[in-house]
């Protein structure tokens, strides 16, 4: 294990020590809980979101905390929940009286955590309401798209839904648009190279020398298909394929587009990639409003890459284009 | 002993504090095989805090006490059982809410919603390996005996026997939820962690009945 | 050799192409050749700022050029200068009378390169300056300065100069900021895995497991101590030590920080090691006025990181404020 | 053939090309050795366009002809040679500008020029194992030659030998530039291919003279 760290232990919570020290003016932690993030300016009578998840996949999920995005997030160890409790803790730091909308990833532990802190906040007078991103085609058929599991495609729901907040909107029409966001897109990963969760110390899998795994989680979550390494181009095709017939996305549409990189590999793959995406969206007839090419949704040193779609109307598109700003995430208005 | 008061749920609170202790390595054990390991810490310190809550509790009614100390285990531990348990105990609560004392109906309705709750929270039902696998055979067999006449002591006897034959029977199960999940076919041979704990919470409630 | 390519002939220009098709409204190209990349918007009477180098490096070099920072980009093959024809291409289309700036970094093809392109486009009557940056403290003795690489630390030289010249002003001005700022930056290294040039198929040297090399350059250029790795923080402090005692940065100083990584090492280690940064420049009484931790000069998928400080004054401090967009870098108002 | 006209100009680029294109697979295995293996290429490419570029050229003057074609190499081939040679073109001609006729003493200026300008392009310096260390020796030749009234065709047979015996001399040199850089002290016993490659074109100018 080749890692920048002091101890497995401290790992988490050296990484926010550095993420607080680095932007004071942007973020803060409640409860005297480094791992009870929250934005550093609460808005007065906003719809607080909130979002959470295990550690090892920065951006995800405290780097989307930020301005016109989202306000606050409770943070696992490696690849675990964070509890029910650290959620609770954010859920009350964030309420300012319109109430919390929870967006995460189809997850046991984090439904399990994320239920019960609802149950709490519920005791507390706050109201929270719940969407469950889950758009990895790979992760289970059509037909049972809530068995999907959340990926780089969270990032549009929190994107749009944050926008949406941000125009200060009620808590029942930010969980709409939440959810229209989550009816439309669709991801694909495919994974070269497996990770080390730090306190484990080896990787939890292998990918042969030569040889892909496409559909892989991210967190090593067994994929559709293992074979030898193909070109770019057929990699694209064969992903792009599968999330084109999935929605299905037709002729006409307008999508944004998230070519993700899973950690280690570089953008100048990221964007060979995206060269037959773009080419494979014009055949295809499919209009493209936006492009995303970057690390939006890791898992630490794994090599990998991940397609999202999102299909667009008016609506998504104002808040899409809508401007954001985190330590993590810049956008300015498009 | 036919009703229990809040001062007999106080001492409960403190035996499974006890039970966790003495049980500690056990579970680590058991949750060594095919999981993290960490059950038995996890559930040493979700009753550590629950008996300290409950020992400093003032008021005399059971369904808050109960609730409260289910709130306070989901602080206490962030796993999974830490989690289910917390919610068992919440939910619990809930339905004897306002009830002073507690006889054999209520200690049904009691296991009735622990076990839902736990279901709801985990999304899982008879037969996947968990401890719902421990919990529902008892809160069927409390229900009936409670519908029966039967004592609480007898009621709670047949409901701690019903959880360590739900125990039993996922040794010939195929994990569904949690890590073991991750090991499919080759999970199925193995006692499921979670059910025993079940079945070693309905136990010190029998015992203390006894 | 484990990535997301077609043929290893064709990666720079695929690269370029699906850089092209996701940001058409931003980038362009001149001269009919896809390595002469241009902003899509130049700006008249602006003094135009070029850039260039290898590829391999995203988002160095092209991805500085867009609003607020550069106005083209030369683009060589990977880890190769581009041509002084290239680098000329660019300087016509980018100088609308104000003069061009040529900022990159200290190696000898590129050098030799832009004066080149510097020669011939003082044939064709453009006035054209040329500020070389050099700040790796590893590559070269104080004293020395002149011999040291550039790296990740041409970030900051970009950005004041080029808010610079986004407020309008002359040639000679946009220079002397450049060089100020090249004058305040020291950059440190430390590598912990090779990367694979597409062309050649295997890594150009390695690394032990278990090993770190501190000082080692973005080619591969050997480093000044490799030995084991330690824990994050003691990398760290044998870096910002060395760094801190070449300038010297002293009690009092204000700087900008760059925590920057190499490729492969997932932002969770780079804000472990922001973590002691910030440490260490508080016991030292630096102040630190902005912090940027990301990818801003990469190795493809090498793992490693470096640190860079820039001290500041006001004026670089206004420059570094201002805005700037571009497809791999936004940055609102500070 | 005491001075050479435009036409001798164009008969001479054309001649480069010639010569380079019979010398490419030695060129290759050379830069092979301790570099990318592209000399030869490089250099056909180069003088196939300066040869095309100047047989095209209609004015008299030398001095433009020669830079242009050093801009014309420029535009044809990226890698250091490439570079150099165009500048050492584009400054030799800058050198001769006005000029319609170049005899001893514009040679002398001619090489002292392309010399210079590539050794200030490279910083590079005699003992480094460049083709500065075929040019150097060329172009003092040269210029000692024609200050003593020597023939255009003796100074340059002179400048020719002083160019090959550099090129020997680079076989007991450590690269401080370029790829072969690289190699350190291994690189010593190689014979550099931009020494080589310098040391011919100067062959051609006084093959041609001859
Ligand atoms: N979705 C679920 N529903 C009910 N019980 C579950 C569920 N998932 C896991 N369990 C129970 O939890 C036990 C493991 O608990 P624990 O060790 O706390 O898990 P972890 O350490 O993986 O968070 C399992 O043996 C099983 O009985
Ligand atoms: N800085 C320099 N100054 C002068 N000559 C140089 C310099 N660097 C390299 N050379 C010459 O260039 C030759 C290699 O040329 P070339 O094959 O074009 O290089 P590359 O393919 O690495 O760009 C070397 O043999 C050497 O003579
Ligand atoms: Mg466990
Ligand atoms: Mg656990
Ligand atoms: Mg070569
Ligand atoms: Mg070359």
């Amino acid at each position: 294990m080749k890692k920048f760290l002091n101890k497995p232990e401290t790992f988490v919570d050296d990484m926010i020590r550095g993420i607080m020290a680095a932007h004071p003016d942007k973020l803060t932690y409640v409860n005297d809980d480094l791992r009870c993030v929250v934005t550093a300016k609460v808005k007065k009578g906003k719809v607080g979101l909130a979002t959470g998840g295990g550690s090892g996949h920065l951006p995800l999920f405290l780097g989307y905390v930020g301005d016109g995005i989202l306000d606050g997030c409770s943070v696992g160890g490696v690849f675990q929940s964070p509890s029910a409790e650290q959620m609770l803790e954010v859920t009350k730091a964030i309420d300012s009286g319109a109430g919390v909308l929870y967006i995460y990833g189809n997850y046991g532990g984090d439904i399990m955590n994320f239920d019960m802190a609802a149950e709490m906040a519920d005791m507390e007078d706050i109201r929270v309401e719940q969407v469950v991103a889950g758009e990895d085609v790979a992760s289970s058929k059509k037909g049972e798209e809530h068995k999907r599991r959340g990926v780089a495609g969270i990032f549009f729901v929190y994107k749009v839904a944050g926008a949406c907040a941000a125009a200060m909107k009620d808590l029942d029409e930010v969980k709409r648009v939440a959810m229209k966001a989550c009816d439309n897109v669709r991801t694909m990963g495919v994974a070269l190279s497996p990770c080390i969760v730090p306190e484990v110390g080896k990787p939890s899998f292998s990918i042969g020398e030569g040889e892909m795994e496409i559909g892989m989680g991210i967190h090593g979550e067994p994929g559709i298909e293992r074979g030898p390494l193909k070109s770019a181009d057929e990699v694209v095709k064969q992903m792009l394929d599968a999330i084109l017939a999935d929605l299905p996305y037709v002729k006409g549409d307008e999508v944004a587009v998230l070519v993700n990189g899973l950690g280690a590999t570089p953008k100048e793959e990221l964007y060979i990639m995206y060269r037959k995406v773009d080419e494979m969206l014009k055949e295809h007839g499919i209009k493209v409003f936006h492009v995303y090419v970057g690390e939006f949704a890791t898992s630490m040193e794994m090599s990998g890459a991940s397609i999202t779609l999102l299909k667009l109307d008016d609506e998504l598109k104002t808040y899409l284009s809508m401007p954001a700003n985190t330590p993590f995430f810049e956008q300015v208005q498009l | 002993m036919e009703t229990l008061s809040k001062k007999d749920f106080q001492a409960i609170f403190s035996a499974l504090k006890s039970m966790s202790e003495s049980q500690k390595e056990y579970l680590i054990g058991l949750d060594s095989v095919m999981g993290d390991g960490d059950l038995g810490l996890t559930m040493a310190a979700v009753f550590k805090s629950a008996s300290e809550f409950a020992a400093e509790y003032a008021d005399d009614e059971i369904g808050s006490l109960v609730m409260k100390a289910g709130i306070t285990m989901a602080k206490a531990a962030p796993s999974t059982m830490g989690t289910l348990m917390a919610t068992g105990f919440m939910r619990a609560g809930k339905a004897l809410k306002g009830k002073d004392t507690v006889n054999a109906a209520d200690m049904a309705d009691f296991w009735r919603a622990f076990t839902d709750g736990i279901a709801e929270r985990g999304k899982s039902k008879v037969g996947e390996k968990t401890i719902i696998d421990a919990l529902e055979p008892a809160a069927r067999v409390l229900a009936e005996q409670a519908s029966s006449g039967a004592s609480l002591k007898d009621a709670m006897a047949a409901a701690k026997d019903a959880a360590f034959a739900g125990v039993e029977a996922t040794k010939d199960m195929v994990a569904q939820h949690g890590r073991a999940a991750y090991y499919q076919e080759k999970s199925r041979t193995a006692q499921d962690p979670g059910a025993t704990v079940g079945a070693m919470v309905i136990q010190v409630f029998a015992d203390y009945v006894a």
